[in-house]
């Protein structure tokens, strides 16, 4: 228990240092700390001890993310206490706000917020600034986030910030889902013409 | 009156010769062929009277040449005395609309002949 | 394209290379054939190219094949043409064929469809002409009515104003009793030049020395 | 495009696995089946209207907010007298939204050869797939045929008609590949435990012709999975209601249904299910007197759909004191006539042979039969009270 409360101390003197931005990530970490705590404690403690081994402050970067978190962790993320107190009952994209010079936003948003496993920026996009959120066909409590509950289309990035390459993903994963039927649908209705099946059988009943 | 769905707006002299021919459409080395109506002295890349069908000559997954003919025009055409080019003739001697064009029995039996004399190879190659 | 694998031929008047030495000599994979209009390459002039010989029964046997197609063709031709005239003859997609008698029919019924229509649209005009009518008969006795009032009204008007004139010019002056009026006013003289203070005591002048005699 | 290459590799995987999968998810469980053609019981004017009847007209159910692209609506200012219009053309759009999917055996493909040509044998590598694209047919009458390799000329197999209607034709909402939920077993598994009926029946009709193999299984999968699971009310007043109905009639296991009908009070329909049940199984027991008398006592679904909406228009007050009365109970006096018929009918078919559970039946039916008697009395009190004559 001792290196997660040493992290939690860590991320919040980095708090102090950090911009605005940064508040989020530090309690998103906070509370994934927490959560990690309550469901997979030997991983955690595997990674800090292992982040203690390679580095001599034992801060975990929150820039880095080069570990492969796997679904169903993020699966059971979204359903955990520490979802709630992040993001509460809203999306994951609502609070996110774009920086851009002007007044008007840019058409496109950045291609992509990780480049060499690190964030390289210090804005990223509602996916890409948490890396417990995976985009997964089967993680479908976040996919549905994304659909429009009117149109039962995708949201456009342009109003939920994601950067490219998460949407491109977001996509193919959205597609996968409603493939496997994990995510329902409304299906196009489709007219019979009956006289196309028993048109002929009815003649012969005739004569 | 409205065009009808395959019609295109290739203009025509009532008595000039038609022909079926293919329009190459697609791209580099991506062959997909308009089976199309249209003055026998235009070239292929003006605008056609109607098209007709379509031919992919590259096989799909389940190895099959698709071609889509529309045989009410294609049968209309003919009856108005359009010509047909040779490819397009053979193609509809295939589809069993028309008699069997002689060239597909040429490659047939030169197909044949070259598989004959190529496994006589083979064997010996193996033996 | 031509022209420019023209220039590139003519450009190395050595004849050195199209290929490598010049840096901006490119060089087109597509198009690489000679102008029509420069001679047979002197290395190919005596090249006499070699025909394929096709065999005698092969070709027979495309003849036979050929012939027997173009008969085939030729009767699925005819019958297509069959196909395509008694289709234009019995078609009704773009001009309907009718017999004298239908046609015949048809006119009647277009007529009496006409009749009926005029006959319908009649009654109705009937009807809008008449409401009209009424209404313009109570419009002019309307209006009649409501000059006869005026004229009315104008008369009693004016009847009333000879009356009250008729009642003023009993006490007009005229030549009869003209010295009567001038004796009366004389024998009354009016004096005007008075002022009236506040209170409503009027203070006579000229005639009336009150100012002068208080003083 | 990216997007597309992505999808399409992603498929190319999910098609190697589903080659090998296919079958499984197709073959198994295909314990049910249609033994011989059930087209002409089906077609039936008195089974269609017996299943139509079954399946309920609930307005709020058949035109639910539905999730596509162009859901937009129109807000007009209508007189009453065009309100009234506008009802019944509702009520026949409705009508056509509850069209039931056409029950057909599966079709068998046969090879149909109309020429051989051995001199044309090996005259390309590959076979050709020729299509009539003339325009204006329909599908079942469009003729797909192919050269083979070796010369012969033959109409196309089943699969390979439907490949090219869907590819020249393309039917909005069909892939052309098998979907994931269909080929793998687990995911349809899945599917069904989740109680998604209605999405996966929606999408069989999509995917599928009702004269495919694929069809049936995946069909009678369902209705034996909803079967078990009871939840028929998420069926209910839908186009798929009908279908499962004549299946469980045909397949006589339809005391389920009848329980739930029985159950939610849906006595009318539990009369005609088990009419439905007799006219298939050629029991002879006179069903139709009974039905009969029952369709002059209660109105059709579409009629009673169409009362509702017109219902709308009447202030309170205009309402007598009867109306107010069925409103509060539920039931009309002709009501209560006819669910004294229909008991009967239903006591009559536990009592005999083809009942398998008797004893739940008997139960809900005592507690229905309270609760009615009940209501009965409370209906006439009212009555009394409010001093309604007696009509």
């Amino acid at each position: 228990m001792l290196p997660i409360a040493r992290g939690v101390f860590n991320s919040l003197t980095l708090m102090t240092r950090s911009s605005r931005g940064a508040i989020h990530t530090v309690s998103a970490h906070k509370c994934k700390a927490a959560a990690a705590e309550s469901e997979t404690v030997e991983e955690i403690t595997d990674e800090s001890v292992d982040e203690g081994k390679m580095s001599g402050s034992g801060a975990p970067d929150p820039k880095d993310r080069t570990k492969v978190i796997p679904v169903e962790t993020s699966m059971r993320y979204l359903k955990s206490a520490a979802y709630k107190t992040t993001y509460g009952d809203s999306f994951v994209w609502t609070q996110y706000r774009r920086n851009h010079k002007g007044m008007f936003a840019p058409r496109k948003t950045r291609k992509t917020c990780i480049r060499q496993g690190k964030i390289s920026t210090g804005n990223p996009c509602p996916i890409c600034r948490d890396e417990y959120l995976v985009l997964d066909y089967r993680n479908t409590d976040l996919l549905q986030q994304f659909i429009s509950p009117y149109s039962g289309q995708l949201l456009s990035y342009s109003k939920t910030g994601l950067c490219q390459k998460s949407h491109l993903r977001l996509m193919v994963a959205v597609e996968q889902a409603r493939d496997c039927g994990l995510l329902t649908y409304d299906v196009p209705f489709r007219e019979y013409d009956y006289s196309e099946y028993y048109g002929k059988q009815e003649k012969k009943q005739e004569q | 009156m409205s065009l009808s769905p395959a019609s295109g707006i290739g203009r025509f002299y009532k008595h000039s010769a038609k022909i079926i021919r293919f329009v190459r459409q697609g791209c580099t080395n991506r062959p997909f062929y308009h089976i199309v109506v249209m003055e026998r002295r235009k070239n292929q890349h003006q605008p056609v009277i109607e098209q007709v069908g379509s031919y992919d000559p590259m096989p799909n997954d389940n190895n099959e040449r698709l071609v889509a003919l529309n045989t009410e025009r294609i049968r209309y055409w003919l009856g108005k005395g359009a010509h047909m080019s040779e490819p397009a003739a053979e193609l509809l001697g295939i589809s069993g609309l028309l008699p069997v064009h002689p060239r597909t029995y040429m490659t047939a039996w030169r197909n044949r002949k070259a598989a004959a004399e190529a496994e006589p190879v083979e064997s010996a190659a193996t033996a | 394209m031509l022209r420019a694998g023209y220039q590139l031929l003519n450009h190395s008047p050595l004849g050195a290379a199209k290929t490598g030495s010049n840096n901006f000599a490119l060089e087109f994979v597509r198009w690489r054939r000679k102008p029509r209009w420069l001679p047979v390459a002197k290395s190919k002039v005596f090249r006499v190219p070699e025909r394929k010989k096709q065999p005698e029964e092969e070709r027979a046997e495309l003849m036979r094949l050929h012939n027997h197609y173009k008969t085939q063709l030729r009767s699925v031709r005819q019958f297509l043409r069959a196909e395509v005239v008694r289709h234009e003859e019995t078609s009704t997609a773009d001009h309907i064929v009718l017999t004298p008698e239908q046609e015949e029919a048809e006119y009647q019924l277009c007529i009496a469809e006409n009749a009926a229509w005029n006959a319908k649209i009649a009654s109705e005009r009937e009807l809008r002409l008449a409401k009209e009518r009424e209404e313009k008969v109570a419009y002019v006795q309307e209006r009649l009515d409501a000059g006869k009032l005026r004229e009315e009204l104008r008369r009693e008007r004016a009847s009333e104003h000879i009356r009250h004139e008729i009642e003023q010019s009993k006490t007009f002056i005229t030549r009869s009793n003209l010295d009567e009026a001038i004796e009366t006013a004389l024998a009354n003289p009016v004096d005007h030049n008075f002022a009236i203070d506040m209170a409503g005591a009027m203070y006579k002048g000229r005639t009336t020395q009150s100012l002068g005699s208080s003083a | 495009m990216s997007l597309f290459k992505h999808i399409r590799q992603l498929n190319a995987l999910q098609c190697l696995q589903a080659k090998r999968q296919y079958s499984p998810a197709a073959l198994k469980s295909a314990s049910l089946q249609y033994d011989k053609d059930p087209q002409p019981l089906f077609t039936d004017s008195e089974t269609q209207r017996l299943l139509q009847s079954m399946t309920q007209l609930q307005l709020d159910k058949v035109f639910r907010q539905r999730t596509v692209p162009d859901n937009s609506s129109e807000t007009k200012f209508m007189t009453t007298l065009q309100l009234e219009k506008q009802f019944v053309k509702t009520i026949e759009k409705a009508k056509h939204l509850l069209q039931m999917p056409p029950v057909v055996k599966i079709k068998q493909d046969t090879e149909r050869i109309i020429s051989k040509d051995p001199a044309m044998k090996d005259f390309a590598t590959t076979k050709f797939v020729f299509t009539d694209i003339t325009f204006g047919l329909r599908h079942s009458e469009r003729k797909v045929v192919v050269r083979d390799v070796d010369g012969s000329l033959s109409y196309a197999s089943l699969d390979t008609t439907k490949r090219m209607n869907q590819l020249y034709f393309p039917l909005e909402g069909r892939k052309s590949y098998t979907p994931r939920m269909f080929a793998d077993e687990q995911l349809l598994q899945r599917c069904l435990d989740e109680h998604k009926y209605e999405f996966i029946l929606d999408r069989l009709l999509v995917q599928y012709e009702p004269y495919e193999t694929e069809f049936h299984n995946i069909s009678a999968r369902v209705y034996e999975h909803l079967n078990e699971s009871k939840q028929f009310d998420l069926l209910r007043s839908t186009r798929h209601f009908g279908p499962m109905a004549f299946f469980y009639a045909w397949h006589s296991c339809i005391d389920d249904l009848l329980y739930d009908m029985i159950r939610n009070d849906y006595l009318h329909n539990a009369v005609e299910l088990i009419a439905l049940s007799y006219k298939i199984h050629q029991v002879p027991v006179d069903y139709k007197q009974t039905l009969s008398q029952l369709e002059q006592l209660q109105p059709t679904p579409a009629e009673r759909a169409h009362a509702e909406l017109l219902s709308c228009l009447k202030t309170k007050d205009e309402l007598g004191i009867e109306q107010e009365i069925h409103q509060a109970i539920g039931k009309t006096e002709q009501d209560f006539t006819a669910d004294e018929l229909s008991l009967k009918f239903i006591e009559q078919y536990i009592g005999s042979e083809h009942s398998r559970k008797k004893v739940q039946l008997e139960l809900a039916l005592q507690t229905l039969k309270e609760v009615n008697l009940e209501k009965l009395q409370l209906y006439q009190g009212l009555k009394k009270a409010h001093g309604v004559q007696a009509s």
